[in-house]
């Protein structure tokens, strides 16, 4: 059996995180395979739906990668992308998707390093969860729900 | 042994079929309901203030007392206009779903599609002429028109919200309402002549279908002033009435593993299935206000409830004939009250809603719906989302009693040769006042 | 079926050594329908490469194209070149990165393999799903913007104007130039830098198609290539460019001197100067820093540094006069104010805030003893006649600006005396009436008329006035009534108002205390009153109040003096009742007041009425407060706000009815004297302009006042210098006589105060310079404006500052004086600079003969400094060295360094001259410590080709600081949106291909903004830039992308959701369509919006959803 | 032309979509002319023989969700009997409020353990709720819990009636897209898979004024009185009606009470639940991640508030049932 290799897409800043990606392997910094990177133009651009759509086509993992607060290309697409982060967890958590599965970091074109730093700490944190199982159904605690048959 | 499936039954909630057996001479008639309706998975951590916009799946009615059930939650009294406009909109509730089961009463030997436009060469007979059955569903369609109005919705109204209702009526609201209450009292008063023409007065109670008496059952209605449940026995006498808060305590349900819908029934007897006898069942709905009742406050409907007891009786009755002719003078009284309440002097007023400031953690309200009592109770956490739910649609829990008229009809049909589609047809009938 | 073409390059063995490019385009051209043909290749981006796209197009009718290989950072627009060339729309182009983001960074040949393909597959799901776009074009503004006037900039900005464009050249500082402008002299050559330079910046200086921008910050850019608007704020420079003549008159008498940055601290300047002769644009300017914190305090804005600093040069009288602008009592104000001015004193921040107030008053008494006339001259008479409603402080003083104005000005007053609370409120030994009546008949000289005994209401009313032919009419009514307490037995005989038997005594001088006294408040008034008991002879004053002795509202020394005086305070006490003994008081119970504040903040005291004291008395005087006349108030027919006040616009001080004018304590509720004075001169401005033009102009802009802290610069050039204590009569005599109790300011005293003032707003705006300035070049009230500049292009070259070598604590800078950095070096040597261009010793100006140079302060150093090498400083220090030896030739220059870095044209050749003719030792290793020995400092440190370590004795240590990004470079990207790296220095588009171009097209960088850089470095970028400008103009449209949102206007339901998301105002509601509405010009395609957007009708055009959900399917296929 | 024969059938719900169509009848009165109505279990009380004769339905409204094994061999029995699939109302369109039970996973335990065996035989409920095209592929959709009579009428008169009728119902309020009203007047069929509702979102009719969006705080829905005329959400009610098709006309905004959308998600959107994230928390009234995140744990209950009637089939990640709609696919 091998190990499990968790799939994780990467929607990446064309100009600060993808860059950054650029430069983590000009400077051949050694990444897990299981990053697919999809550019876009900001992480103001990328949709929640998109990061469901991942999940809901086999993605164990989502990351978004944006310019780090007051240096978005766009003013403040970052600061959108920040704002939605917080109200999609909570969606996702509903949806029965752990927190650990969805990441919003903000990685400077500067930052090859913590590029690959961020994409190797995911991929084993994955790893150790599991792949993601949709419809599974969210959990609202079962002990704290009082499940009553009914007609 | 010998089994037979009467399926699917009309005008049926959700769908149900009838199973009979027969073994060893013993017949049994199970009341089928063959679709799940898991209303606590579906309530189960939503945030319990949008438990008035799921339960009226259940029936309309079930909107107003999950709100009232939200009152007592946070502790919020709603002002008097909003009482008014729910009271409005619980009369359009009584009319349409009386009016409907009149309807399909007096087409219950026609295709109703079929006679619309061929009229005069049908196979069948219709009880009543088509104007007659123009009229009522015109009548329903007003009363929608009314409960859109007031509720917003008409099959699952949203207005009723906790401490009030969602808002003001405007001037065009009034006169429309008025327009409608004036038309509804005629509809209902042309049903009720239809009504004694063909089946009091006329040759229909011989034909069969309305003779039948279903075995004497106990009778549970709430109190007009909503303050105690009262219950009679099936010799009409009344029983100690029960404080509505502890009807969980006193009303239990239980489930069979052939149907989806529990059987309600009184705790304080052990459970014990209807076909070993009716003591521990209860009937709700019109007949049991009629059996449980009171005089009416209009004249008109008090007239109509006169002329019931003279013709048939003082009450507890157990026949389908009173339980039809109880639809009836309700139906006359929904009018009424529809007449008395939209006023613009009942329906104009300085707040509509009040907004809670607390929450409890439980909460409790009944009432009594057009299809009989329902009861809601709740618990929340400290977020607001629902904990456990309790509910109690003692109309469609009525399964006993269903099982019992199936069995009735059965047992009459046998006596002579009946032919299966006109036994499911009687049973169809019977099972529509309940 | 779409015909896609897939083409994966090996990059030599960049993707092909690690990716098995050839399985992985067998494997795509079976797997997947689309892919017509699917083929490897050694290098894609090659010619043959490019060639076997275009033939494919062409031969096999591709609709769509993908290419997997390095970066689409790198050639996505070759490939999008390539397509375009076949005929191919370049839009319909997919670009994979399995370079970067795969075959570099994958060990695994396998994994990497199958990541690829992943990647590939999902190109192709998505390529299908793009369509063509078109991208529109917009004409370009031909105009320049060059940020930074340093060389690299000053190259650029010559080099577009000579092309024949206009040019806006935004510079920081006074004067263009940059570093290179402190530079003494320049490698390799020993060219001397002014001598190349100011040819340069006097070029730009005249040149017809440059505007220099001196003092000028960019604060917003919006905009895109070709069409920019840019927000300018530009600071004032206070001297006209046109009228100064450069004469130098006003830096002669310029009283201030401050520390000169441009000769980084080693000597002074004024405030008023130019750098050096020669600087571009060649006129003075004024270095203001801002309101300072004490005028920014004054309620009335008295002028405090300008006069406190004309009092230290001993000219009194100018600063009377600069006083007497917003303050016409000198004498009094220096007597009563409440001095917020000295709250806010940034020396106390050092020691103890000067004695403003008491220098002040020293001006305003010098005047009368030497009995002369500094009031501003009266202009001409007027004919309008303007009423003054109370002849308080507020009233007189309006009166005053008012007469000065011209205009006929009448005051009535309701008292027999002139001053209102001045007069009646407060006690002689405070203020006393001749000090009083003396500065009250400098207002009357002004030919003020006075009506005392007249009351408004009675004698006089609005009506009556406007019949009269008075024009305004200006309300100062103030509050004269004192408030009740309403507790049981306050009409009790002996119980009287506090406010009331001020006014008694003052005025009638007939008031008899008890020999018990009790007095009810905190406030000022209260403990006037206690004073005043005690020097009428009561035996025992008592005062009490509700507040703690912190929370008590009156001045601290005025409690001080009162509690000298033998006064008794009683803190946190209420009265309850008043008992009696034969319809007299004869006594106060008291109860605990347990706070005076609620939790809100408002007065609202809560008692403990168990805990009761009983003081026995036989007057109390209650002083708790003040309030205005209630029928006054009702009679005016004023709009009146909450609280009996008089309502007016805050700015104007009109009230409801035109023409009518109110202002303090009627208008405040109690305030203080300088309030009163403001308001009486705001009123006099406001009534000039209604009576002038008619309506209400706006009043002056305010000027911006300095940060309140002070900063490092303002405490270094402040030793603590104690304050003069104010002379006082002693307790035991001022007891019993109502003689002034503080003695005022010796001229000594007050001359030392004005030279404690640590000049906070650099410039003190005294005014010297304006009145001596011939031409009349310089105007005080210039204010700092925003300029908006429409240009096309923006080039950025905002240069570097140098590392703060202070940051090495080990090596002294900062606390050894002949420790210093090697611009400071420069400047030593530069004949325009501090010691004329003679290496001396800062510390005694003795020749130095052993010099050390350390190289690598704050390069190459990631423990302190930045990890990048600053790449000019072993040039420098060899030219230095150099320098030091044609002024010294028996010097002995050492240098310790890391490594010696001479890459350039003739620089190692130079650097081996410095070893070798000029016999610099050079010392391989880094200086562990600098310290002082015997008055001669040693630096220690390691000879690490021996491997021991080396002490040097030095004269003069200079460092070699590095080059870092200028501190406030956020402020420039944020502007610009530009990206900078990690230190702060701009990101150019590329490394290598792209250095002057930026990733915002039209936005362009150079010199060292993007990288420490030298000289001809700085020129080059700068000529690079300009070229890169010129191209743009010379085109003269640009091609607008079309990766912009689009509005699909048959789904939007006008929610308005997007229109305020967008950052760039590009969306906005269209009202008769009740939808969204996007402006292609200014959308940047950021794609927030369509994000946002709740039915999804917006779509940014080559990201649309489909397209990422597709290529989301593909990569996890 | 012969009458085109119509069945109406419910699975798991309750009968207010039959209760809607019966008040059609009756109000508009007309389609009869043109439809024959072979099969319609809950007014007729029509057994399964009466599709045995192998005659084609033409058209066949299906509504209430998948619920039991029954519910789904209806399904795949009408899908093949039918020549047009109708979901009709919420549960068949989406699954309605009865898919909501799906979040919370089914324990054997607790459901029914009714099975062929005992008797009398109970059709066995499956362990998650689907809508109709969870099961089979279906032609068209007229969403609404229940659906409201103008968009039935439209419904009937595009598919049954073939346009002939000459009663003409005023659309208006369902504002349907072009596409759909032309093929509505001309008796044709809309293009397949089309909804019989409007294609925008629900605030395109709803009356309330919109003025700005920004998102300071959150309200629960008892814990505000908003003020009549103005936008719900820009009070801080969450109101579904920026991502929900149009077609109602705005009928719960209109009474006060927030959308919590029965028509299912907008046309061109993929996942309402996400939009609706992302419009709201795209306007919160907060640039630091402190306050975003303050703001956002005001919320509850996201997935059973946003999916509340779509659940089943419109929740990108807890739509399923696929496997059993590619049975009926490749099994038909």
């Amino acid at each position: 059996m091998t190990q499990f290799e968790p799939k994780i897409v990467a929607f990446l800043c064309n100009w600060c995180s993808y860059v950054a990606a650029d430069a983590a392997g000009v400077a051949r910094l050694v990444q897990r395979p299981n990053v697919r990177v999809i550019r876009v133009f900001c992480s103001g651009m990328v949709d929640p739906g998109y990061v469901l759509k991942a999940f809901a086509s086999g993605a164990d993992a989502v990351l978004i990668a944006g310019c780090h607060p007051g240096d978005c290309h766009y003013i403040s697409g970052n600061i959108k992308a920040m704002r939605r982060s917080f109200l999609l967890h909570k969606l996702l958590t509903d949806l029965g998707v752990e927190k650990e599965r969805f990441r919003l970091e903000w990685i400077a074109a500067s930052e090859g390093p913590r590029y690959a730093t961020v994409v190797n700490e995911m991929t084993e944190q994955i790893r150790k969860l599991g792949p993601f199982r949709p419809a599974s159904g969210s959990k609202p605690e079962r002990s704290e729900l009082t499940c009553r048959k009914e007609g | 042994m010998q089994y037979t499936v009467l399926e699917p039954l009309r005008w049926q909630d959700r769908p149900a079929r009838i199973s009979v057996e027969e073994a060893d001479g013993r017949l049994n008639a199970y009341y089928q309901i063959t679709v799940p309706w898991q209303v606590s998975r579906m309530c189960l951590g939503r945030p319990v203030e949008e438990i008035p916009r799921i339960l009226p799946i259940l029936s309309p009615a079930h909107h107003i007392v999950s709100a009232m059930t939200l009152d007592r939650l946070f502790q919020v009294e709603p002002p008097p206009l909003a009482v008014n406009m729910r009271q409005a909109l619980i009369s359009t509730q009584y009319f349409v779903h009386h009016m409907r089961k009149l309807y399909f009463l007096f087409c219950s030997q026609i295709d109703p599609f079929r006679e619309y436009h061929i009229r005069g060469n049908d196979s069948g007979k219709p009880f009543v002429s088509s104007r007659v059955l123009d009229a009522m569903m015109h009548g329903v369609a007003l009363a929608e028109e009314a409960a859109t109005i007031l509720g917003g919705r008409p099959e699952h109204p949203v207005s009723v919200v906790p401490g009030g209702v969602g808002r003001f009526l405007k001037p065009p609201h009034y006169e429309r309402l008025a327009e409608i209450a004036e038309q509804s009292l005629k509809r209902a008063m042309e049903a009720a002549r239809a009504f004694h023409e063909r089946f009091v007065n006329g040759s229909e109670i011989s034909t069969g279908i309305l003779e039948l008496h279903l075995e004497p059952v106990a009778s549970l209605a709430l109190s007009r002033d909503m303050s105690h449940i009262l219950v009679t026995d099936e010799a009409g006498n009344e029983k100690a009435p029960i404080p509505p808060e502890s009807v969980f305590e006193t009303v239990g349900l239980h489930f069979e593993p052939w149907t989806y819908q529990p059987f309600a029934y009184f705790l304080e007897k052990d459970w014990k299935g209807p076909e070993e006898g009716m003591e521990r069942f209860f009937v709700v709905g019109s007949l049991a206000r009629l059996n449980t009742g009171r005089p009416y406050d209009h004249s008109l409907a008090e007239t109509e409830r006169q002329l019931l007891l003279s013709t048939l009786g003082s009450p507890p009755h157990f026949s389908l004939i009173a339980a039809f002719w109880s639809l009836v003078t309700e139906l006359i009284d929904s009018a009424e009250s529809m007449k008395e309440q939209f006023t613009q002097e009942k329906l104009t007023g300085p707040a509509i809603r009040s907004v809670p400031v607390t929450m409890g953690e439980r909460g409790f309200a009944s009432m009594e719906s057009p299809e009989g009592f329902i009861a809601h109770r709740y618990e929340v956490n400290d977020q607001g989302l629902v904990q456990s739910i309790q509910v109690l649609d003692a109309a469609s829990e009525n399964n006993a009693v269903r099982c019992a008229i199936a069995r009735a009809v059965i047992e009459a049909s046998r006596s002579g040769t009946v032919e299966r589609d006109r036994t499911k047809a009687m049973i169809e009938v019977s099972l529509l006042p309940f | 079926m779409k015909k896609v073409g897939v083409y994966i390059c090996h990059c030599g063995t960049n993707i092909g050594g690690t990716v098995d490019c050839h399985r992985i385009a067998e494997e795509l051209g079976q797997e997947v329908g689309e892919v017509v043909i699917c083929r490897d290749y050694k290098y894609m981006c090659s010619e043959p490469g490019q060639k076997l796209i275009r033939d494919d197009i062409r031969e096999l009718g591709l609709d769509h194209v993908v290419e997997a290989s390095c970066s689409p950072k790198m050639h996505e627009p070759t490939f999008r070149n390539a397509c375009s060339a076949a005929g191919m729309n370049p839009y319909l182009f997919e670009m994979v990165n399995i370079r970067e983001h795969c075959s570099w960074v994958t060990e695994d040949p396998e994994a990497a393999t199958q990541k690829a393909k992943h990647l590939i597959r999902a190109a192709i799901a998505r390529v299908v799903h793009q369509t063509p776009l078109k991208g529109s074009t917009k004409s370009v503004n031909p105009t320049a913007m060059v940020v930074g006037g340093g060389i690299a900039g000053i190259t650029a900005a010559l080099k577009i104007a000579n092309a024949g464009y206009k040019v806006y050249l935004v510079e920081k500082e006074e004067i263009i130039g940059g570093k290179m402008a402190q530079f003494d002299k320049t490698f390799p050559t020993l060219d001397c830098s002014g001598c190349i330079l100011t040819p340069k910046t006097s070029e730009v200086g005249r040149h017809p198609n440059i505007e220099i921008l001196t003092k000028s910050e960019l604060l917003e850019v919006k905009g895109f290539v070709g069409n920019f608007t840019a927000r300018v704020l530009q600071k004032p420079r206070y001297v006209s460019i046109e009228k100064c003549t450069g004469c130098g008159d006003c830096q002669k008498v310029c009283p201030v001197e401050i520390s000169s940055p441009f000769e980084l601290g080693m000597t002074t300047r004024h405030p008023i100067s130019r750098p050096f002769p020669q600087a571009i644009p060649n006129t003075y300017s004024i270095w203001r820093a801002g309101m300072p914190p004490c005028q920014a305090a004054c309620p009335a804005g008295v002028n405090v540094q300008g006069y406190m600093t004309l009092t230290g040069a001993g000219k009194y009288g100018e600063a009377l006069a600069l006083v007497r602008e917003r303050m016409p009592f000198a004498s009094v104000c220096g007597r009563i104010c409440a001095r917020p001015c000295e709250d806010a004193c940034k020396r106390g921040q050092v020691d103890a805030p000067s004695a403003i107030c008491y220098t002040k008053r020293f001006l305003g008494d010098y005047e009368k003893e030497q009995g002369i006339d500094w009031n501003p001259p009266r202009k001409d008479p007027r004919e309008e006649k303007v009423a003054v409603v109370g002849a308080g402080p507020g009233g007189l003083s309006a009166a005053y600006f008012l007469a000065l104005e011209g205009y006929q000005v009448t005051v009535f007053e309701k008292l027999p005396v002139l001053g209102g609370m001045l007069a009646v409120g407060i006690p002689d030994y405070r203020l006393s009436k001749e000090v009083l009546d003396a500065e009250i008949r400098m207002v009357t000289d002004l030919g003020v008329t006075v009506k005392t005994g007249t009351a408004f209401g009675r004698d006089v009313t609005f009506e009556s006035l406007e019949q009269d032919g008075y024009k305004a009419v200006f309300l100062a009514t103030g509050l004269h009534v004192s408030r009740g307490l309403n507790v049981e037995g306050e009409d009790l005989e002996g119980v009287t108002g506090g406010i009331e038997f001020l006014r008694k005594w003052a005025l009638d001088g007939d008031v008899t205390v008890g020999s018990s006294v009790v007095v009810i408040g905190g406030g000022n008034v209260a403990v006037d009153v206690a004073r005043t008991a005690v020097r009428l002879g009561a035996k025992k004053v008592e005062l009490v109040c509700l507040e703690s002795r912190e929370q008590m509202p009156a001045w601290e020394r005025e409690i001080l003096e009162a509690v000298e005086e033998g006064v008794v305070i009683h803190n946190s006490w209420g009265p309850k009742r008043f008992l009696e003994s034969n319809g007299h008081v004869s006594a106060v119970e008291l109860k605990r007041c347990t706070s005076v504040f609620d939790e809100s903040g408002a007065f609202n005291p809560s008692y403990d009425e168990a805990e009761v004291l009983e003081l026995p008395c036989d007057s109390v005087l209650v002083a708790i407060g003040q309030s205005s006349e209630r029928l006054l108030l009702d009679q005016l027919g004023l709009e009146i706000a909450p609280g009996g006040r008089i309502s007016v616009d805050p700015d104007t001080l009109a009230t409801s009815r035109p023409g009518v004018f109110a202002g303090g304590d009627g208008v405040l509720g109690p305030a203080t004297f300088v309030q009163a004075v403001a308001h009486g001169r705001q009123a006099a401005r406001s009534i000039h302009s209604y009576i002038e033009y008619g309506g209400l102009r706006p009043i002056e802009a305010k000027e911006k006042p300095v940060p309140p802290e002070i900063s490092e610069a303002e405490r270094r050039r402040t030793p603590p210098i104690s304050r003069h204590q104010m002379p006082m009569l002693e307790p035991e005599v001022r007891k019993n006589s109502f003689a002034p109790v503080e003695l005022g300011f010796s001229e000594e005293m007050a001359q030392k105060e004005g030279q404690r003032c640590i000049e906070c707003g650099i410039c003190c705006q005294c005014g010297e310079c304006v009145r001596a300035c011939g031409p009349q070049a310089i105007d005080l009230s210039e204010r700092e404006r925003v300029r908006e500049l429409e240009v096309g292009a923006i080039v950025v070259a905002t240069g570097i500052d140098i590392f703060d070598a202070s940051r090495y604590q080990e090596y002294g800078y900062g606390r050894y004086p002949d420790v210093i950095t090697n611009l400071q070096f420069e400047r030593l040597c530069n004949a325009s600079g501090p010691t004329q261009g003679k290496v001396l010793r800062p510390s005694d100006g003795t020749v130095p003969q052993n010099v050390v140079f350390v190289q690598c302060v704050g390069s190459r150093d990631r423990a302190k400094g930045y990890e990048y090498c600053s790449k000019v400083c072993c040039m420098i220090t060899a030219k230095q060295l150099s320098i030091f030896k044609h002024h010294n030739p028996n010097g002995q220059p050492y240098v310790f360094y890391i490594d010696n870095r001479a890459g350039g044209k003739g620089y190692e050749e130079f650097l081996r001259r410095a070893i070798e003719e000029e016999g610099a030792q050079y010392i391989r290793g880094r200086v562990a410590k600098i310290y002082q020995e015997g008055g001669r400092l040693v630096v220690r440190g390691e000879n690490s080709l021996v491997g021991a370590p080396v002490e040097v004795e030095a004269d003069l240590v200079v460092l070699a600081t590095g080059l870092t990004p200028q501190k406030d470079y956020t402020s420039v990207s944020r502007a610009l949106n530009l990206a900078t790296d990690k230190y702060g220095f701009f990101m150019e588009l590329h490394p290598k291909l792209g250095p002057v171009e930026t990733a915002l097209t039209g936005i362009y960088v150079a010199g060292a903004a993007q990288g420490p850089k030298d000289i001809p470095e700085s020129v080059a970028q700068g000529g690079a830039a300009a070229g890169e400008v010129l191209t743009l103009f010379s085109v003269g449209q640009v091609e607008i992308e079309p990766t912009v949102a689009r509005l699909e206007e048959r789904l939007c339901t006008g929610c308005r959701t997007c229109v305020e998301l967008c950052a760039y105002s590009a969306i906005s509601f269209d009202d008769s369509r009740k939808t969204a509405s996007i402006n292609d010009a200014l959308c940047q395609g950021c794609g927030t919006c369509a994000a946002a957007c709740p039915v999804a009708a917006i779509r940014v055009q080559h990201f649309t959803p489909d397209e990422i959900y597709a290529q989301i399917e593909g990569i996890l296929a | 032309m012969p009458k085109r024969r119509v069945a109406i059938y419910s699975a798991t719900g309750c009968s207010a979509c039959d209760n809607s169509i019966l008040g059609l009848h009756y109000q508009v009165g007309a389609f009869t002319g043109w439809a024959e109505i072979v099969f319609w279990p809950y007014l007729r009380g029509d057994s399964w023989q009466v599709l045995e004769d192998d005659r084609q339905i033409d058209v066949c409204f299906f509504c209430g969700s998948i619920a039991t094994e029954e519910d789904r061999h209806a399904a795949l029995r009408l899908r093949a009997a039918a020549r047009v699939l109708v979901a009709c109302g919420a549960c068949a369109a989406f699954g309605g409020l009865p898919g909501l039970v799906n979040l919370i996973p089914a324990d054997p335990t607790e459901m029914s353990t009714s099975s062929q065996d005992t008797w009398p035989p109970l059709p066995r409920a499956k362990s998650r709720v689907s809508g109709l095209p969870g099961i089979v592929p279906v032609d068209y959709f007229v969403p609404g819990c229940p659906p409201t009579q103008p968009l039935l009428w439209a419904c009937f008169q595009a598919l049954v009636s073939g346009g002939e009728s000459q009663i003409r119902a005023s659309f208006s309020a369902a504002r349907l897209p072009e596409a759909i009203s032309t093929a509505v007047a001309a008796g044709v069929l809309p293009p397949h898979g089309s909804t019989f509702a409007g294609e925008k979102a629900v605030c395109a009719s709803c009356c309330r004024a919109k003025e700005e969006k920004k998102f300071s705080r959150l309200y629960r829905g008892h814990e505000l009185d908003p003020d009549a005329g103005r936008c719900l959400l820009e009070q801080g009610l969450i109101c579904q009606g920026l991502a929900t098709r149009e077609g109602c006309g705005g009928l719960c905004t209109a009474v006060g009470v927030p959308c919590r959308g029965c028509f299912g998600k907008a046309e061109a959107v993929y996942d309402a639940g996400a939009k609706m994230v992302s419009a709201i928390s795209s306007t919160f009234d907060a640039a630091e991640a402190g306050q975003a995140s303050e703001m956002a744990a005001r919320f509850v209950d996201l997935a059973g508030t946003f999916y509340r009637y779509t659940l089943a089939e419109q929740c990108a990640l807890l739509a399923g049932a696929s496997e059993e709609r590619n049975d009926a696919i490749h099994g038909s």
